[in-house]
């Protein structure tokens, strides 16, 4: 639903070297939020920056009526959200855009992402923990300090394994094995990943190899976040053709065989 | 507020219900969610061309100091499409619909408007001729004189509804252009589009949008939106829908002021969804403050 | 920091020590309280008209977002004091000196160009035809490309010194002056002077500046420069300097990789006098972390 | 000195419905500062407002180490200026320009100011009553409430006279019969005066016919502040001839009797 909302801030912290976390009340806020969904937020009330940024949901508390954020700071639009303080009002248009779906007759899932893409497949993480989903994700970052701050997945009842560029780990080939590994030992019934493009062609490989089905949760330059604009485009191949869609309305989770990654 | 302000104004035949409108291409049909569309001045969609065409590569957008560079390009479904699908979609909200038309060469304008300018659905056409992403180094029609004259012209043929030329600011002297375009038979001047920008990612040295260059729209053009207006005001007497950087009710004033009957928003709707009826709800405020009685009276009041 | 990075560039003749220098009108000689003249690329002074004139009225600034407008007008002394005073004054510091010209006629200019291009302590003339201050609406030497090439070529002839043409924003093709300045025996050319532009206080409904119109500087135009500059280096082999919202370092590497040779720093003067040294700084250490030996191998890098 | 500094904010507080008053550390700035003198302030870190706003020296206090600064809330500068905390830097530029002449030989003057005005001639009364030179000053204003900001000329031992619009006590006529009973009633030797038109010009008038001395301090739209843009010029007229002049390098404060009031 594409409405502004201008909700209390409760906690906004640095969690490792590059990333901060904040959670919003959302008591006042009636739409439904769903893994994959995402907000498009007004970092700070100067004249510049000047759009919004689009942040998933990482965490979605429906017990407290609270949501959660993780975003890495990147440039002055989250070097800007790392001032706002407890108490003072952020400013979120959404929710936006269509989530993951979780298939009722998924028992064990994989999820590969990379960087920020951590936070988003996090929602999704937290959500196969609610529905008793068995989910094993691999996270890819560049250092094990990134890394700290998704420490949560592991509390929803994942499996968390990590490569880094640090450690060197991070090598398409290490993944591709150890995605092998664990959809081969595990059964799993379905892949998700964001973050990362040489992943997601990975991810596309093995999802065609072993015959799975999955979700890719995508990342464009966004303008209004609404669909007006055309900013935010990707190609979906459909029956040998090529569908442009746009990633803020009719995503930002596509059906990963679609994906046309550029 | 006792007094009845009047907020409507004129485009040729057709009367709006007030001064604000989209500006194309920042506007689309999902935004009802958000707006209602029932309350602003007009329903500008995105401009359509005559064949599906797919736009730019993207990032089409990046963000510059107070603006911003799109080069989103006219990623359009086609006429066919627009007909069959935009038409009945905004037609069934109350306000007048104006269709913005990019095209090719001059007959294919002329043909578009021959379709859209005939459509009982459709109220008026603005021609945006203009667009500086298209091929040819950012070279439109809108920066020749004899060539507005000949295009306006040739649509005022085959058409009798209100006509806007959407003007480009990218140009030596917009009283050249807005003089031809007006003996060319237009009923209103759009002033203006984007600013032909640019920005480079000095880490990558890639420029900042697929498609090289950009329009520049947002607060950062405004003053010499304001300059064009003023400008075109001293050398016609068509109304003029001032377009770049309207952000708040006082800049519409400011356009008004300056010499525009109307104003669109586009960049602002980004940042605020409701930014085109917060914009009215301004203005109104304005004109109470100031016991304006007809915004009209406004047009054009800048004490020199 | 171990490497020697080559910070000179040339523009004709002559060499700058770095490629940092004021643009005309946002740097006088009482800034060499806050600021070490002999670190900066060159010094170039107020443009100089021939006989002495008051300039515009007040106000003649006013803030925009991201930017300011200014319509100081060209106040000047004359040439007779800017012999007397202002080189004296200027040629104590230890590196070259570019005297900025405006002249009311292509005679004017000749004239002028023929003392001051002669001038033992003057290294180099930027010929200012583009103010878009001056009476006409807005009209400059440099919106008209025969124009340019006339004027540019009757100076050469007064002049072996470098000469560089400061050109106007202001003109539908950027390129067609560019190339019209080359041919005419420019050494280089500075993109861009201000864009004509007018605010309006709601208020009193009054122009913001007194000469209801004014140039339009600082961070909001940048995008529009770039472009400029990009485009400019397509079409001619000449030095640019580039000129408009530079506030930092970053900002000038974007326009060296744009196609600039140098850059000039105005307006982020009056927010931070020590701008100019700033900016030097922070190009050496962009230098420093992207290893680049010499800064002209940076020029018209960008990747397309 | 045409210097940038970076100094402490040590208390920024609202005084009246319009007005706020900053203390400044000065302690890490070795220029002296003179009544009249003003800094150019850098009223916010973000991209706009953008240029620095000149303001005057409210009080100067050379035990503590400490400058004050009495501001109007008007726009967007002073706006944002209000928000800077105690603890937090203020970016001053200055000292600039050219501040009043106490002449040895005073021992009584006149101050007249209306609106901001008020604040740049409190630092001339604070010098006044250190140098032990008898000081009245009529202090024009929209409210009485305006006015509250300005008690302060009175620890400075001024006689302080109000007039205001609320009252209808600030007309011109009202405002020079006040001057004229207190120039001939206490002898005055100068005038000095802020802030209007419409009193700059009575004040010249009457410095004219009771043959006074005085000095007048100008505001003008300002770019720079450092002379290089001549956005602030005035002209004072000097034999017979005009002279254009940068009020922030030549001035602010200029002999009454020169000034060009347009
Ligand atoms: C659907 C979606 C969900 C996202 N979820 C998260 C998240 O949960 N946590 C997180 O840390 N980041 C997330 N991102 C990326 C995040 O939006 C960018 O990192 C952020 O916009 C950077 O802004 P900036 O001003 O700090 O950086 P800058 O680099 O200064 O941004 C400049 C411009 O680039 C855009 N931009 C930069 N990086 C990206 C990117 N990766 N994707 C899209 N636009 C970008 C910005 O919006 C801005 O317009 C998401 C992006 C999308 C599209
Ligand atoms: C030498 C000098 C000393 C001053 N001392 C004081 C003081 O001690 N206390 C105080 O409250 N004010 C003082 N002023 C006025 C003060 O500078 C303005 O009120 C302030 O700049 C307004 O900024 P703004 O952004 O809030 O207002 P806006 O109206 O938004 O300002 C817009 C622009 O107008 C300029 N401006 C607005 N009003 C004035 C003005 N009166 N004079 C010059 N420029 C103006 C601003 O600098 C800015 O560039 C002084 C002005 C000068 C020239
Ligand atoms: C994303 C985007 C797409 C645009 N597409 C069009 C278009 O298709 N046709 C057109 O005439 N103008 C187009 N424009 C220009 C706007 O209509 C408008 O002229 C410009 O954005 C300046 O107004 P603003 O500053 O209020 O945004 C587009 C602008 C943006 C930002
Ligand atoms: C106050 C002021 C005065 C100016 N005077 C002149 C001038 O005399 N001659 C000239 O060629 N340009 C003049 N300019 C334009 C600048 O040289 C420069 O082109 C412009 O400010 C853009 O650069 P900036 O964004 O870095 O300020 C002036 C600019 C300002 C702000
Ligand atoms: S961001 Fe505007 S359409 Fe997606
Ligand atoms: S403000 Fe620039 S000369 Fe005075």
């Amino acid at each position: 639903m594409m409405k502004q909302h201008l909700l209390p801030i409760l906690t906004n912290v640095q969690v490792s070297e590059r990333y901060w976390h904040m959670t919003i009340d959302t008591s006042n806020m009636n739409e439904r939020i769903e893994p994959g969904q995402f907000f498009h937020i007004r970092c700070s009330d100067n004249a510049f920056p000047f759009l919004r940024r689009p942040f998933s949901i990482y965490r979605i508390n429906r017990e407290e009526d609270t949501i959660e954020f993780l975003y890495l700071v990147k440039g002055e639009g989250t070097k800007d959200l790392t001032k706002k303080k407890p108490g003072e009002t952020a400013d979120l248009l959404g929710p936006l855009g269509y989530g993951f779906k979780l298939d009722p007759g998924f028992d064990e899932i994989l999820l590969t992402a990379r960087g920020v893409g951590i936070a988003t497949l996090a929602a999704l993480a937290q959500e196969a923990g609610r529905k008793g989903v068995r989910c094993t994700a691999i996270l890819s970052a560049r250092s094990k300090n990134d890394l700290l701050a998704a420490e949560t997945l592991q509390d929803f009842g994942a499996e968390v394994h990590h490569v880094t560029e640090e450690e060197e780990t991070s090598g398409v080939e290490s993944v591709e094995s150890q995605m092998r590994d664990i959809i081969e030992r595990k059964d799993v019934n379905a892949l998700y990943t964001c973050g990362s493009r040489r992943l997601s062609r990975l991810n596309q490989r093995l999802a065609a190899e072993y015959g799975l089905p999955g979700e890719i949760a995508l990342e464009e330059q966004m303008g209004c976040a609404m669909g007006a604009c055309f900013a935010c485009v990707c190609d979906l191949e459909e029956e040998g053709k090529h569908r442009s869609v746009r990633v803020c309305l009719e995503g930002p989770v596509f059906p990963l065989e679609k994906v046309v990654i550029s | 507020m006792i007094a009845q302000r009047k907020m409507g104004i004129s485009i040729g035949s057709l009367t709006l219900p007030n001064p604000v409108m989209p500006a194309s291409g920042a506007f689309g049909p999902e935004m009802h969610e958000a707006l209602d569309f029932n309350q602003i001045g007009a329903i500008v969609p995105k401009s359509i061309t005559k064949h599906p065409q797919p736009g730019n590569d993207t990032p089409r957008v990046c963000e510059t100091y107070a603006g911003m560079i799109n080069s989103i390009g006219i990623q359009s479904k086609g006429l066919d499409a627009y007909l069959a699908k935009t038409i009945p979609e905004f037609s069934a909200y109350d306000v007048p619909l104006i269709s913005s038309i990019s095209a090719e060469s001059i007959d294919e304008f002329v043909e578009m408007s021959d379709v859209l300018g005939n459509h009982p659905d459709i109220d008026a056409l603005e021609l945006n001729i203009s667009c500086p992403n298209l091929k040819g180094d950012g070279h439109a029609f809108g920066m020749d004189a004899d060539v507005t004259y000949e295009l306006m012209q040739r649509v005022r043929k085959v058409t009798d509804i209100p006509l806007i030329a959407k003007l480009t600011p990218n140009v030596t002297s917009i009283q050249e252009i807005a003089k031809a375009a007006d003996a060319g038979g237009a009923d209103a001047l759009t002033v203006a589009n984007t600013m032909l920008a640019m920005a480079i990612d000095t880490e990558s040295r890639k420029p900042m949008v697929g498609n090289v260059m950009g329009g520049l729209s947002g607060p950062a053009v405004k003053p010499i939106m304001v300059r064009m207006i003023y400008q075109t005001a001293q050398v016609t007497d068509l109304p003029i829908i001032g377009c770049g950087g309207v952000m708040n009710g006082n800049d519409a004033i400011e356009m008004i002021i300056a010499g525009a009957s109307a104003v669109q928003v586009g960049t602002a709707s980004f940042i605020t969804p409701t930014a085109l009826t917060d914009v009215i709800e301004e203005i109104r405020e304005y004109m109470d403050r100031h016991d304006i009685m007809d915004i009209n009276d406004l047009t054009g009041t800048v004490e020199i």
